[in-house]
C-alpha cells in the first residue's frame, strides 16, 4: 500500500476500500481536497452508511406527518394551517472533549436544523448521559454540559422544557449529548434544501469560517502547515448571540420570500450544505471560494470546505432579489455574499484564486457506500436470563431500600438541572419540566387559538430511554423507548402523534454492536407502527466508545446501546392537561393496567442484589395501545385527578413521586392490595419496572354515574382498574411494610442531586 | 378611554428575547396598542408612547457585563430623555439591567450568588403602591412571578440603598409565600431582598421577574398582570 | 516576599471570541471606528499565604499549575503569569 | 507607532466577588491550600487601526475613553490600561 493510501485510511478514516473506490470512481488517486471532501461526506455521520438499511425499514407515513426524513427535520400537522418541525440530534464527542462549548453548539446546531425549515423554534429537551454519580470527573461533565445547554438556549429565548438525565459507569469515557428542538411553522411557509434553481445565485450568511472543528483529517494533510498549529484549536465555540441574530433574519428573509432553498451549515459545513443543496434539487453549482468570509487568514480550499464554524447558512435567492437579502441581513449586522450560482450541469465547480480550482461530480460524491454490516448475537445475552425471585431473599429493611431508590440520582428530581434552563419563556410553558411530559400551548405569538374549543390548543413533548433494557434485551429497550414517551403523554391526555429518534451506539464494525442496533430499530418500528407514531427524523452516533488502558491491559470501554426517543403529541386544550402528581387528600387512588413484577434490570436488583443483569419483562405493545386509549378516555371525561406512569424504580417510585411533587402541598397514601392475588412477592410488587400500568387517582366517593361509565371504558377497551387506596396527609404507607414521612422522602428527593 | 388608545412601545435590541411576549401580553391579553422599536431606529422623541417597556433577554448576548451594551446604543440616549420628561418606563429583567447601565436607576447587578442561572417562581412584597407601576396592586400583596436570569444579584452601597429606601424607591422584595421577607426566599443574593426599584421620581421602574409570563391563569400565575394593570389605571387616570 | 499572582487568560488567537466581536460592534456604531479588532479574556489575582515555613515550592511553579488546570482551559485558552 | 491598547478591568476592593469566591472554593478542595483569595476581573486587548493621517488623538486618550465608558462600570469596577 502506498504513502497516499495509508495516510488515507489513518488520517482521513477512509477504509482501504473506500479508498480504491474513490479511485475507481475518479479514474484516479484522489488529491487531498478531493481526499478532505469525500472523507466528509463519506463518514458515518454524514452518509449514514452502516444504519441506512435499517432505517429504511422505519415508518414514517400517515398520521398528521407531513416531512419525513430526508430534510433537515420533520413536519407534523397541527391543524389550522399550523405545523410543528422537530427532529434530535447528538453532540457526543464534541461534549467530552469540551463539555460546555460541545453541548453549547450541539443545542446551536439542532436549533438551527429548525429554522432553517422556515419554523421559529419555541421549544427544546435534552438527554443526557454521564458516567457513574460517584465517579470523579462526572460532577464536571454534569456542570459544564448544563450550563452550556442554558448558555446557548436561554440566550436565544427558546424554553428548555424537558429531557432526561442518566448516570450509569457505562458512560463513564462516552458522555451522551442529545438535543431535541420543535418549532412552529405556518403550513405554506415550509422551506426545504431542495428547490435550488438554475440562475439562483449562492449566498453564504452568518458567522466568518475559522479553523473550528476542522478534524485530524485535514491537521494531517499535506497543505497543512505545521507552525500554523500552535495557536489552533479545532474546539467549535457557540456564538449563540449571533444565532439568535441569524434566526431573526433567516425568519424575515422567509416571510420576505427572499429564499429559494436553504441549508444550514452543519457537520462538514461548506461541504455537506453545498453537495447536499445541489443533489437534492437535481442541480450544479458555482461555489466561490474568494467570496467565502475567513475568520483566519490564508485558509486553504480544504480547510474552509471542512470547517465547522457554527451559525452560518447557505441560501438560493433568486438574482433580483439579492439585494433585498442583504438589506436583510445588514439590518441584523450579519455577514451576507455572493458565493456562487446555481448551474444545470450536476457538478461543484470550485473557483480559488480566481482560476477554476476543482470540478467535482455531485452524485459521486453524495452516493457514499452503504454497508450491510455483519451482525453477530452478543455473547453476553446467552447469559440474561429471567429473574427467579425465590433464589433472592427479601432484604430485611424494605423501607431502608425505598429511600435508597427514591434518592438515587437517576431517580430523583433534576430540579438543580433544570432550572438552570429558562423554562418559562415564551409564555407557552403549561406544564414545566419536573412531572411527565412537557405541555404547552400555542398562543397568538406563534399561532392561532383553537377556535372550535374554549381553550389553547397544546402539543406536549417528551424524550428518554433505557439502555439498561436496550443492553440487556435490544428490541424490548428499543420498543420501550417508545411506549414510555407515549405513556408520559398519554397520562397528560395527550395524543401521541410523531417521534424523532438518535440512536446512540458503540462501533458499527463491531457485528455484536451491529446486531444490538438491528434489534433496538426493530423494537422501535414495531412500537411506533403499533402506536401509530411514525418517524419523522432522527440521527445515528456510532462509534461511542473508548480505548482504555488498566496497567498493562488495554479494552474498549463502551457504552450500552442508548436509543432515545423524542416524541411529540397533542392535546386540543392545553389548560385540561392532567398531571401526575396528587391533588387532594381523600381522593381514590387506583391501580390501572395490569401488573407483571418483572424485576430484570431494575434499579431494584441492582441496589439490593447487586445484580441487575437479568431479562426485563416482556411488552405486550397491542395491550399497550389499549391501555393507553383507555387512559386517555377517562382523562378526556375528566374523571381523573392525576395519572402517573410506572417507569425506574417501580409502584413505589410512582406512588411517591405523586405524593411529593405537587408544587403547593406535600402529601402522602395509605395503599393495600392484594398482592397474593397478582401472584407477586412484595418487592416484585413495589419495584418492578415499566409496567404496563398507571397509577391514577379520583375524586373521593365517585356518583353513580361516573361509575358506570368509567365501567364502560374499562370494558370498551379490556382493561382492569383496582382501587389500591387513598390520597393521605404526610406518610407513605404500603401493605403494612412501607412506611415513611413524606416530608422527609420530599427533601431527600430534590437534594440528591 | 379605550385600553386600544394606549400606546405602548416596546424596544428591541439585537439578543433580545422577551420582546415578542411582552407585545403579545399587552396587546392580547391587556387590550393595549403595543409596537416594538428598533435600537437603531432614528425616534429622537418617544412621546407618541403612554409608556415604554425595555423587556428582557440577551441584549449583544450580554457580553462583557448584562445591559451594558444595550444601555450604550442610540435609542438609550431617546430613552433617556423621555424618562428625564417623566415618561412612564418599565425594565423587566435585562431590561432592569440596562436601565441600571444607562444611569437611569441606582446600583448595579453582580451575577446569582450560585453563578448559576436560575429560573423559578419566586414571591414578591410590594413595599410601594403608590407609583404608576403598582397603583392597583393591594397594599402589601405578595405576587407570584418566574426569574430567569444568571445576573440578578442587586447591588448598591449603604448610602444609595438608605437614598432608595428614604424616597420609598424600593418597590418590590424577594418573600416567602405568605410575604416574609427571609434569607431563603431571595433566589440571587441580591442585597435586602430588593426585586425592583424606581428612580426617585418615581417613573422609571426595573424589576428582575417578569410579569409578563405570569398575566395568564393558564400560565399558573396572574399576578404580574397586576403591574401592567396598573399602568394602564394610572396612564387613564392621569 | 512575592505573595501573588496575575494571570491573563486569553483565547487563542484562531478561536471564535463572540465577547469581542459584540463589543467591536458596539464601540463601531458608537463612533471609535478605529478600533480594528477586540479580545476579552479573564484577568485573575491569586492571593498566596505567606510562606513562613520557607519550604514551599516556587509561587511560579504553583500559579502554572493552578493556570493550567483549574484556570484556563488548554484546549481554547493561553495564560501568561506574573509574580510581584 | 503603538497601536494596541490592553485593559485590565478588575472589580473594587469592596465589591463582593462571587466568581472569585468560587474559584477560591474550588483552589482549596483541589489541594491548593496556599491560595488565600481570588479575584476574578476581565482583560481586554483593543487593536486599532494604523493612524494614517497622524492626526488622532493619542491613543491613550481613546482607549480611556472607551474604558469608562463601556468597557467597565464605574459603580463597581477599575481598569488600567496598557499602551504597547
Ligand atoms: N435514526 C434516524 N431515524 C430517522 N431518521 C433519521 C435517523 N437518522 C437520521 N435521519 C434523517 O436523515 C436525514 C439526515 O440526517 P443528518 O445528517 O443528521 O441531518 P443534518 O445534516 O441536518 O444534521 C435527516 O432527515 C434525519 O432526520
Ligand atoms: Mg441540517
Amino acid at each position: 500500500m502506498d504513502k497516499t493510501k495509508k495516510q488515507a485510511e489513518k488520517l482521513f478514516g477512509l477504509s482501504v476500500e473506500e479508498y480504491e473506490k474513490i479511485s475507481e470512481l475518479l479514474g484516479r488517486e484522489p488529491d487531498s481536497f478531493e481526499l478532505g471532501i469525500f472523507s466528509a461526506m463519506w463518514s458515518e455521520h454524514c452518509s449514514y452508511k452502516s444504519s441506512k438499511v435499517y432505517l429504511k425499514t422505519l415508518p414514517t407515513e400517515g398520521g398528521k406527518v407531513m416531512i419525513g426524513p430526508g430534510e433537515n427535520a420533520g413536519v407534523v400537522d397541527f391543524g389550522e394551517g399550523d405545523v410543528l418541525v422537530f427532529k434530535m440530534e447528538s453532540h457526543n464527542h464534541p461534549s467530552f472533549i469540551e463539555p460546555f462549548q460541545g453541548s453549547a453548539t450541539g443545542v446551536g446546531g439542532i436549533m438551527r436544523d429548525i429554522f432553517t425549515m422556515g419554523a421559529r423554534p419555541v421549544a427544546n429537551l435534552n438527554s443526557l448521559r454521564f458516567g457513574s454519580f460517584s465517579h470523579p470527573r462526572t460532577p464536571y461533565y454534569l456542570s459544564e454540559v448544563v450550563k452550556g445547554i442554558g448558555f446557548y438556549g436561554n440566550c436565544m429565548g427558546v424554553p428548555t422544557v424537558g429531557g432526561e438525565v442518566v448516570f450509569d459507569e457505562c458512560y463513564n469515557d462516552n458522555i451522551l449529548v442529545n438535543a431535541f428542538t420543535i418549532g412552529i411553522a405556518k403550513k405554506d411557509g415550509i422551506f426545504l434544501s431542495s428547490k435550488c434553481e438554475v440562475g439562483n445565485i449562492v449566498v453564504y450568511v452568518g458567522s466568518a469560517t475559522g479553523m473550528d472543528g476542522i478534524h485530524g483529517a485535514t491537521m494531517a494533510s499535506e497543505e497543512f502547515d505545521l507552525k500554523k498549529n500552535k495557536k489552533r484549536s479545532t474546539v467549535q465555540v457557540g456564538d449563540p448571540f449571533t444565532e439568535k441574530l441569524l434566526l431573526e433574519a433567516c425568519l424575515e428573509a422567509m416571510e420576505k420570500k427572499l429564499i429559494v432553498s436553504i441549508q444550514d451549515m452543519g457537520a462538514a459545513g461548506l461541504t455537506s450544505s453545498s453537495f447536499e443543496m445541489a443533489d437534492k434539487s437535481g442541480k450544479g453549482m458555482l461555489i466561490d471560494l474568494d467570496a467565502i468570509p475567513l475568520r483566519t487568514a490564508g485558509m486553504t480550499p480544504v480547510e474552509m470546505m471542512l470547517s465547522e464554524s457554527q451559525e452560518r447558512m447557505l441560501i438560493a435567492c433568486e438574482k433580483e432579489k439579492f439585494p433585498e437579502l442583504k438589506a436583510v441581513f445588514d439590518k441584523w449586522g450579519l455577514n451576507c455574499v455572493k458565493a456562487g450560482e446555481v448551474i444545470k450541469e450536476k457538478v461543484i465547480k470550485f473557483y480559488y484564486k480566481s482560476k477554476i480550482y476543482k470540478t467535482l461530480d455531485v452524485d459521486v460524491i453524495v452516493n457514499g457506500p452503504e454497508y450491510k454490516r455483519p451482525l453477530k448475537k452478543p455473547q453476553y445475552l446467552n447469559k440474561i436470563k429471567p429473574v427467579k425471585i425465590n433464589n433472592y431473599k427479601i432484604p430485611e429493611n424494605l423501607n431502608a431500600l425505598a429511600v435508597k431508590i427514591i434518592t438515587h440520582p437517576n431517580i430523583a428530581s433534576k430540579r438543580t438541572v433544570f432550572t438552570q434552563y429558562d423554562y418559562s419563556i415564551g409564555t407557552a410553558t403549561v406544564v414545566p419540566p419536573g412531572f411527565s411530559a412537557a405541555v404547552l400551548r400555542i398562543n397568538g405569538a406563534g399561532g392561532g387559538r383553537n377556535k372550535s374549543k374554549k381553550g389553547d390548543k397544546g402539543f406536549l413533548l417528551n424524550a428518554g430511554g433505557n439502555s439498561r433494557y436496550t443492553y440487556l434485551d435490544p428490541f424490548t429497550g428499543g420498543a420501550l423507548a417508545v411506549t414510555e414517551c407515549a405513556r408520559n403523554i398519554t397520562a397528560c391526555g395527550g395524543y401521541p402523534a410523531a417521534i424523532t429518534d438518535c440512536l446512540n451506539f458503540a462501533s458499527p464494525e463491531d457485528p455484536e454492536i451491529m446486531w444490538q442496533f438491528a434489534y433496538a430499530v426493530e423494537g422501535i418500528k414495531s412500537a411506533a407502527v403499533k402506536l401509530n407514531t411514525p418517524v419523522i427524523s432522527g440521527n445515528v452516533s456510532f462509534y461511542n466508545e473508548t480505548a482504555k488502558k488498566d496497567g498493562d491491559k488495554t479494552y474498549v470501554s463502551k457504552i450500552y446501546p442508548t436509543p432515545v426517543i423524542g416524541m411529540l403529541g397533542f392535546i386540543d386544550d392545553a389548560g385540561s392537561a392532567v398531571t401526575p402528581y396528587f391533588k387532594d387528600e381523600g381522593d381514590e387512588i387506583y391501580l390501572l393496567g395490569s401488573i407483571k413484577g418483572g424485576l430484570g434490570g431494575s434499579l431494584y436488583m441492582e441496589l439490593a442484589y447487586g445484580d441487575f443483569r437479568q431479562k426485563p419483562a416482556d411488552l405486550d405493545l397491542d395491550y399497550e395501545v389499549r391501555l393507553q386509549n383507555c387512559l386517555r378516555s377517562l382523562i378526556n371525561k375528566g374523571f381523573l385527578k392525576s395519572a402517573a406512569d410506572i417507569s425506574e424504580g417501580g409502584i413505589f417510585t410512582a406512588l411517591a413521586e405523586s405524593a411529593i411533587t405537587n408544587p403547593e402541598k406535600t402529601l402522602g397514601f395509605d395503599v393495600n392490595c392484594d398482592i397474593k392475588a397478582h401472584k407477586l412477592r412484595i418487592d416484585e410488587f413495589l419495584f418492578s419496572e415499566f409496567e404496563q400500568a398507571f397509577i391514577i387517582t379520583t375524586v373521593q366517593k365517585p356518583d353513580g354515574r361516573r361509575k358506570s361509565e368509567t365501567a364502560a371504558i374499562l370494558k370498551k377497551y379490556g382493561i382492569k382498574s383496582e382501587k389500591i387506596g387513598s390520597v393521605e396527609k404526610g406518610a407513605m404507607k404500603i401493605n403494612g411494610i412501607i412506611n415513611l414521612k413524606s416530608g422527609k422522602i420530599k427533601e431527600g428527593y430534590y437534594s440528591a442531586i | 378611554m379605550d385600553n386600544k388608545k394606549i400606546k405602548a412601545g416596546i424596544t428591541v435590541f439585537p439578543g433580545s428575547n422577551c420582546d415578542a411576549d411582552v407585545y403579545r401580553v399587552l396587546n392580547s391579553v391587556f387590550g393595549v396598542n403595543a409596537s416594538f422599536i428598533w435600537h437603531k431606529d432614528e425616534i429622537k422623541d418617544l412621546k407618541k408612547y403612554d409608556f415604554i417597556v425595555i423587556p428582557g433577554g440577551f441584549s449583544y448576548g450580554d457580553y462583557l457585563r448584562s445591559g451594558a451594551l444595550a444601555a450604550r446604543s442610540p435609542v438609550m440616549e431617546s430613552v433617556k430623555d423621555y424618562a428625564a420628561k417623566g415618561g412612564i418606563t418599565l425594565g423587566i429583567c435585562n431590561g432592569f439591567q440596562i436601565l441600571l447601565e444607562a444611569g437611569l436607576l441606582d446600583g448595579v447587578m453582580l451575577a446569582n450568588r450560585s453563578l448559576k442561572f436560575e429560573c423559578k417562581d419566586v414571591y414578591l412584597k410590594t413595599l410601594n403602591t403608590e407609583t404608576p407601576f403598582t397603583c392597583a396592586v393591594e397594599k402589601g400583596a405578595v405576587l407570584k412571578m418566574p426569574i430567569a436570569h444568571h445576573d440578578g444579584n442587586y447591588f448598591a452601597t449603604e448610602s444609595l440603598i438608605s437614598g432608595l429606601d428614604g424616597k420609598k424607591s424600593i418597590i418590590f422584595k424577594y418573600c416567602d409565600e405568605k410575604g416574609g421577607i427571609t434569607a431563603g426566599s431571595n433566589p440571587n443574593g441580591s442585597i435586602r431582598n430588593i426585586a425592583g426599584i424606581s428612580n426617585s421620581a418615581g417613573n422609571v421602574m426595573g424589576l428582575m421577574p417578569h410579569p409578563e409570563r405570569s398575566s395568564e391563569k393558564i400560565l399558573g400565575s396572574e399576578d404580574g398582570g397586576w403591574i401592567f394593570k396598573s399602568i394602564i389605571k394610572y396612564i387613564k387616570e392621569k | 516576599m512575592a505573595k501573588k499572582a496575575f494571570i491573563k487568560v486569553v483565547l487563542k488567537e484562531e478561536v471564535l471570541d463572540p465577547q469581542g466581536k459584540a463589543v467591536l460592534s458596539v464601540l463601531k456604531s458608537s463612533g471609535y471606528g478605529n478600533v480594528k479588532d477586540v479580545r476579552v479574556g479573564k484577568y485573575i489575582e491569586l492571593d498566596f499565604n505567606e510562606d513562613k515555613s520557607g519550604k514551599r515550592r516556587p509561587l511560579e511553579e504553583e500559579a502554572e499549575e493552578i493556570s493550567e488546570k483549574v484556570l484556563s482551559n488548554p484546549l481554547i485558552e493561553e495564560f501568561s503569569i506574573e509574580i510581584k
